[in-house]
């Protein structure tokens, strides 16, 4: 042993020692001084240097014609530059995103389920990486913005046609349209995930993806488009009829699924021996990291939103960080004061109800309201996930709704109670855009996408579930159910620990 | 004394330990063991390599019992723990010759 | 089963071949050429193209008047990109910052404690991202950043007053004040996170929360704003009285966490069995992605440190990872040597190790520098863990002294002997650095930073120790200890992996 | 319990309560209004400021003299935002990167090997984190980007000599030559992680350590200077003689590692035991985590591959993601069809296969021929892992060859086929590019530079294989690979999770 | 030959384990284990749902000894067992037929 | 009835599975144990701290079988789970005086 690491040792001494003396010849100077002297030494690192050809241009003073040649061009040059700061931004939002999804999400609830259950629930997101991906391809992106009709898209940009390098005006002017694309796609990945949640440990993997797809073409679609999408019923910025606002997906993504979960869980049923039987999460390190993970991807969802690295970008991670931290203090706390002990799945719980009810908020609060938000949103779904369920005996396994609908719904209207022209002037320069803010009114108009969005997630999902119960059917069999979903489903187990 | 042991469902043994506590048992000794028997197991695929599952997850319950509760034991056990399907487990009974109890010496059936 | 497959294989291909249907009509061309084709073929995705509103402005020659305004709003757009671009990189580092605690140090920690304790301390770390920021957003980041005193800030900033979109050009003249803010917090997050590995196993968590609160008040606040804060007794830029070079928080973060660490360890006493029972790691292969995840985040702690997206990022971005890749070489040669085989827990604590040294030094010295101290630290702290813990006898649990106090002690040293000009002429331009760089009286500099930080976490940890020991007590009763913290502390269990 | 929560509370109350006293004679205003109020009402979060002294230059009209000396100096700020902005998106890029090998591709090997072998082989990932980054400072980096042979680089970067803040025009115009060479570094650290996936459960590490620095030094450096290195072989911008697109890695990457994979597996011979023992992976959520990752961090390896943020990143990461789940889906269907059930192994596997495939690929095709190229790289990458590997016998552990090789290959291939001018004019304005795109030639390319790989990789790991069992052997005795490779190459076991 | 059935506390096997060493007792087979008896469990609590954990973890030996060393041993493990607590567990002994060592199947005491 | 008790390597398991059911056995309860004999155990050291690990995976196998099985077994065991070196394990053999198939409650050697 200690020989062969001698050996190995010796031998990678011999390499190296081989490699320094073939370049030691090129008088590789003292350690210290390895950077190339520069002509002129005050200049360091730190001045941002600019090669010759940019500048070669400008050598002598210019006529006004060519001035304006000059002009135009550093216009262009500009533009190019922002385009590309934004883009580098929007470009790493949507990598987080997607990590939110896998492995956070996957990993939050599967370590949420018993250990029998823990690759299906964590196959059915990642299968949801790949099937959203293809659909929004090939049609999806475009029936969310590809028209500007009041409910849902077109097919303009069916098989993405049309969506290259250039902005899209009506959406994100400085970035490709492409980064824009993929980005909003992250978006539709991650929302019918969210409702695995309540069906899990239970539900059939091929249901599960005939339900899904169907899902996103008639609850998602329409929402986003009616929220985000140019014309849309309830955007606040491209005329719609009931100006909701909704920065990064309080209705289109959390209400949307949040209720979507409540009605999957009472259409399949209780889960056997639930709640009789003891289902502890089989492993918490697990949703540990998941929560991490979606706490720091949520900066790509949130900060993402702005759709640009400026100023707004910055608020709103601000915005999405002190939220998190608030709920995850509220929950804790509320939790201390009833059971005399703050557990990790409590903080972790609250810091996912704190992302979800700030989410809608991000972008229009100040930090400040941001706590409040948080704050609240923590203690409220400790309540519905602990009191409010148990009541109503309905079996949300992983508590989809209860974060993630009231969480969603919490946030949508504190929204309209907190949001500042200061901080996001959305409806004009001057005008009040929340209810501190003066103007009462947008609680109101909340109230309506909130509702809205209620109403388009029950009848949706009612109707789905209903469809595909006939086709694939729904629920698995008791004994599949028993033995577990990783082995009936998939034919694989998590863990394989013997020897 | 009478050492009864009893492999059983996963998925019964909550019902079990409750009927054994409603006649007043409690001391017992749980073991998660695998078990091999006439119930098929499940096959496995990896990356195209099939694996026939025939270790399935059992609970071993191991009870030393004065002699005079031990029928009703079994009695409590199989109707707690059957469900009529094969793989429903076993009960072993052998003697045990002498029990103490760690924290105050005791012995015998007193121990148990 | 496969019937369902086949069923729902079906159902899904009926969707997707509607979907196809309805968008077949509209000639969505080849498979590939689903590019809009644009009039003038040459202009490809590679060339950025800019919105047409943006070149309007420049079509005519102009006059000198008008070329003078929009030389002014060119500067304008200009500063725009580049807050853009700065932004975006320091949005990014805010985030890996974040994720070096949550779940970078969180599972780092988590799995070198015994199961029983594996969510108690992963929750210390995760109630400290909850905790801080609150503290942080109500007066931490005035503390720190708020005045020009030399020992601690003001209250100028408390509620965030004035933090808003506009640069504070203090500290960052290009980014939103906002983003400096957020990002500063996440140092102030993790740095009392660091301390919870002394303690680990044996800590209240009621005492802990109580004296991480404190602890960020009298010992945080203060050094960080005498090191970065303007007016502070040790800032190298911006008039303390002996400028102490430290870029991302060698003295800061590391000496004040690690010097507290051993304060911390040696007043709780040793655990119940330590050192006569093994008390092995339970899960390295947490603690092995906790290690990576620093790794990768770190780059946003030290380059995210330049406050820029320039080449002083580059630079420490580098001297980061040389500094890391060094030190995991320089403590699994040493462990190779002495037990003829390098473990995985000596690479990643080496690495570590590394990675705590070049933080002071990250943005002033090159790459080959950053190899030495990379592998002087991991060489050192691998004694330290292994020799000089065993002689004295402390129960340092996870090395949080061995690592981080004597990590940041020698790095700070080092940085003094291997800052260059070069580099960062952090004294104007001409003026030598560090020692080779012909300025050894900066090591006295350092050396004197380094005593203060010493200092100031020893008295600061005993007397809160004393403090928090009478209000909520600091260690555990004995059978607590002994069932573990997760129950004890927190009514919960890491793994429940009985089915 | 209760009361230590209870005191903790009140003294974190009366913290917090002292905190609130201190600020609140500043009169913080309401908790909405906390912004500073900005003198001008109507400007925002929203649009973004210029420090003061950016502007003050322009305040009069200029003569043309001034006005010349201005423009330059927007040029030089022009380029510095450009720069910038490359710079954030390049950095990010990096550190995607080396989070594919650490924790990622640690985590997908590490999952799937038997739990004996764990630690080792997740240690062979960090270990080459260390080794090929001190290398490749003194050495690798120069000898890839160095000179401009057809074959190999020189000595002229040796020691990262004049590697500073310039960029290096050669290679990335925009970014400092600092950040491309750590970039380029997070390739070679990965690439030789991917053999060990063949090697994998019996390999002894010392022979690991040693073989991985000569292969990096002779198959490694040679392919990526021939690919991407000026003047290169198989450059297809920098004048090579047979033009071979590789836009991330297909060849240098990929093949080199799958190809030596192979052929490590056949010199080593099989695993004790295989194929008549189950050897199921033992973790199934940890190559979870890792495929995930692995995803998440491509979008640094193939958009990071644009060198700059702008659309032709945005065009890679688009492609880069539709090929991942376009092939994740393949695999699945194909596992659907033939075992009536699709696993969240062969989801994951197909998702890296894509994400080979599409790697040479990524900057050259739209999105849709990425979903082609991935749909076809998941179902040939089954067939491979499935049945030809079955139909050979050899025991490639993990599939290094299967996944990497194969996929390596078919992306090879397909990029000729697909490459369009549109994506990516590389041959200059008007030029077709790939197959379809009207220039067919360009897949004989293709298959000249996919042969010129397998055959270096081929001779380069026979010899070197033979050269390494000479000096410190290659495989553990049989009674190590039977006790586990943790315990017997590195002293220590991943799991001790008895109390 | 007797088959000594120890559960304990795994707070105490090093020690047992050490005890035992001493007086020259080296073969042992040893079992994680729950044991269910009079110590009270824990109370654990999910998201607000409360279980009550009266399964705790035990470990369990197990050795077959020469008839003369039962006593011996018997003493040992409780001497170095004890805490005094409830919990501390039982020692069972029952009687063994026949022990044969797989490597060289030595039959009978010499296989122990 | 008798009860077998097998401690076996784990890499013999599954040889020693197959060869019992090329016999027709195939009833057995399996449990994963650490032992402690003479076989010598292997150091781990975590950042400096050495620790002797002497509990070693093993297997252990209990079947409760008719009496004219019993040789037959015993012999089937020890030739498959052989390697001749130690820790190889051991055979323990003692009486069982009932078994009972909870399924149908078949009781005696029927319910084997
Ligand atoms: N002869 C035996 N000795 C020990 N354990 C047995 C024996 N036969 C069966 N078992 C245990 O009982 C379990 C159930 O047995 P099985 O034959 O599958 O069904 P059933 O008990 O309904 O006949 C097995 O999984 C095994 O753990
Ligand atoms: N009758 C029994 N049969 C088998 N195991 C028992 C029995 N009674 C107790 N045990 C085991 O001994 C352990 C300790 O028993 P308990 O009643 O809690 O305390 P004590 O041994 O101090 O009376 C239990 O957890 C269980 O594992
Ligand atoms: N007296 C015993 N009682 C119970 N188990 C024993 C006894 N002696 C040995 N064992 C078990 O048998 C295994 C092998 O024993 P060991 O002495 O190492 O080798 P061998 O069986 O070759 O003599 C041990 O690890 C232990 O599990």
């Amino acid at each position: 042993m200690k020989c062969a690491g001698c050996r190995c040792s010796v031998s990678l001494m011999v390499v190296l020692g081989t490699i320094l003396l073939a370049t030691v010849s090129l008088g590789a100077g003292s350690l210290a001084a390895e950077q190339t002297p520069t002509a002129n030494a005050t200049t360091s690192l730190l001045s941002r240097k600019v090669s010759p050809t940019a500048t070669v241009l400008l050598e002598t003073p210019e006529p006004a014609q060519k001035v304006s040649e000059k002009l135009a061009q550093l216009d262009q040059r500009i533009a190019a530059a922002q385009s590309s700061a934004d883009n580098a931004w929007m470009l790493v939002s949507a990598a987080l995103v997607l990590m939110m999804t896998g492995p956070g999400l996957a990993l939050f609830y599967g370590g949420l389920v018993r250990q029998k259950n823990t690759l299906a629930i964590m196959m059915q997101s990642f299968a949801l990486m790949a099937l959203i991906t293809v659909m929004w391809a090939l049609v999806g992106y475009s029936l969310c913005f590809g028209g500007n009709g009041p409910v849902i898209g077109g097919f303009e940009h069916a098989f993405l046609r049309g969506v290259g390098a250039e902005p899209n005006p009506d959406y994100a002017g400085t970035i490709p349209q492409m980064t824009f694309m993929v980005y909003q796609l992250m978006f539709a990945v991650i929302t019918p995930a969210l409702i695995t949640g309540a069906t899990a440990e239970r539900m059939k993997f091929s249901g599960t993806v005939l339900f899904m797809a169907l899902w996103f073409l008639v609850v998602y679609a329409p929402l986003a488009h009616m929220v985000w999408g140019k014309g849309g019923l309830l955007n606040a910025s491209l005329g719609g009829k009931f100006p909701t606002l909704d920065f990064a997906g309080g209705t289109v993504v959390h209400i949307s699924s949040g209720v979507s979960a409540l009605v999957c869980a009472l259409y399949m049923g209780k889960r056997v021996g639930y709640p009789k039987q003891p289902m502890p999460p089989h492993n918490l390190v697990l949703s540990f990291i998941g929560a991490c993970l979606l706490w720091v991807g949520w900066f790509g969802f949130n900060a993402g939103s702005a759709l640009a690295a400026g100023s707004l970008a910055s608020s709103a991670f601000v915005a999405t960080h002190f939220g998190a931290a608030a709920a995850a203090f509220g929950w804790s706390a509320a939790e201390w004061i009833k059971n005399g002990r703050a557990s990790a799945l409590g903080a972790i719980s609250g810091a996912v109800a704190g992302l979800v009810a700030i989410t809608p908020a991000a972008g229009f609060v100040g930090p400040m309201p941001a706590l409040v938000i948080g704050a609240v949103a923590g203690v409220v779904c400790f309540g519905m996930v602990t009191k409010v369920k148990a009541a109503f005996g309905y079996d949300d396994a992983l508590d989809a709704f209860g974060v993630h609908g009231a969480g969603g719904t919490i946030g949508a209207l504190l929204t309209g109670v907190f949001a500042q022209q200061i901080v996001n002037p959305i409806f004009g320069a001057g005008k009040a855009v929340g209810g501190l803010d003066g103007h009462w009114g947008q609680v109101g108009n909340q109230l309506v996408g909130v509702l809205i969005a209620w109403a388009f997630a029950l009848a949706g999902t009612i109707v789905l579930l209903k469809i595909v119960d006939l086709l694939t059917g729904i629920r698995v069999p008791e004994e599949h159910e028993l033995e577990g979903l990783d082995i009936t489903q998939h034919g694989e187990e998590a863990y394989n620990l013997e020897t | 004394m009478v050492k009864l042991e009893a492999i059983i469902q996963p998925s019964r043994f909550e019902s079990v330990k409750d009927a054994l506590r409603e006649i007043g048992v409690e001391g017992m000794t749980v073991t998660e063991v695998r078990g091999h028997g006439r119930q098929k197991g499940h096959t496995e695929v990896y990356r195209g390599r099939e694996y026939t599952v025939d270790l399935l997850p059992k609970i071993k319950l191991e009870m030393v019992l004065p002699d005079n509760l031990v029928n009703r034991v079994v009695d409590t056990i199989l109707k707690s723990a059957k469900t009529g399907k094969i793989g429903d487990g076993k009960i072993f009974l052998s003697r045990v010759d002498e029990a103490i109890r760690i924290r105050n010496e005791e012995r015998g059936e007193n121990a148990l």
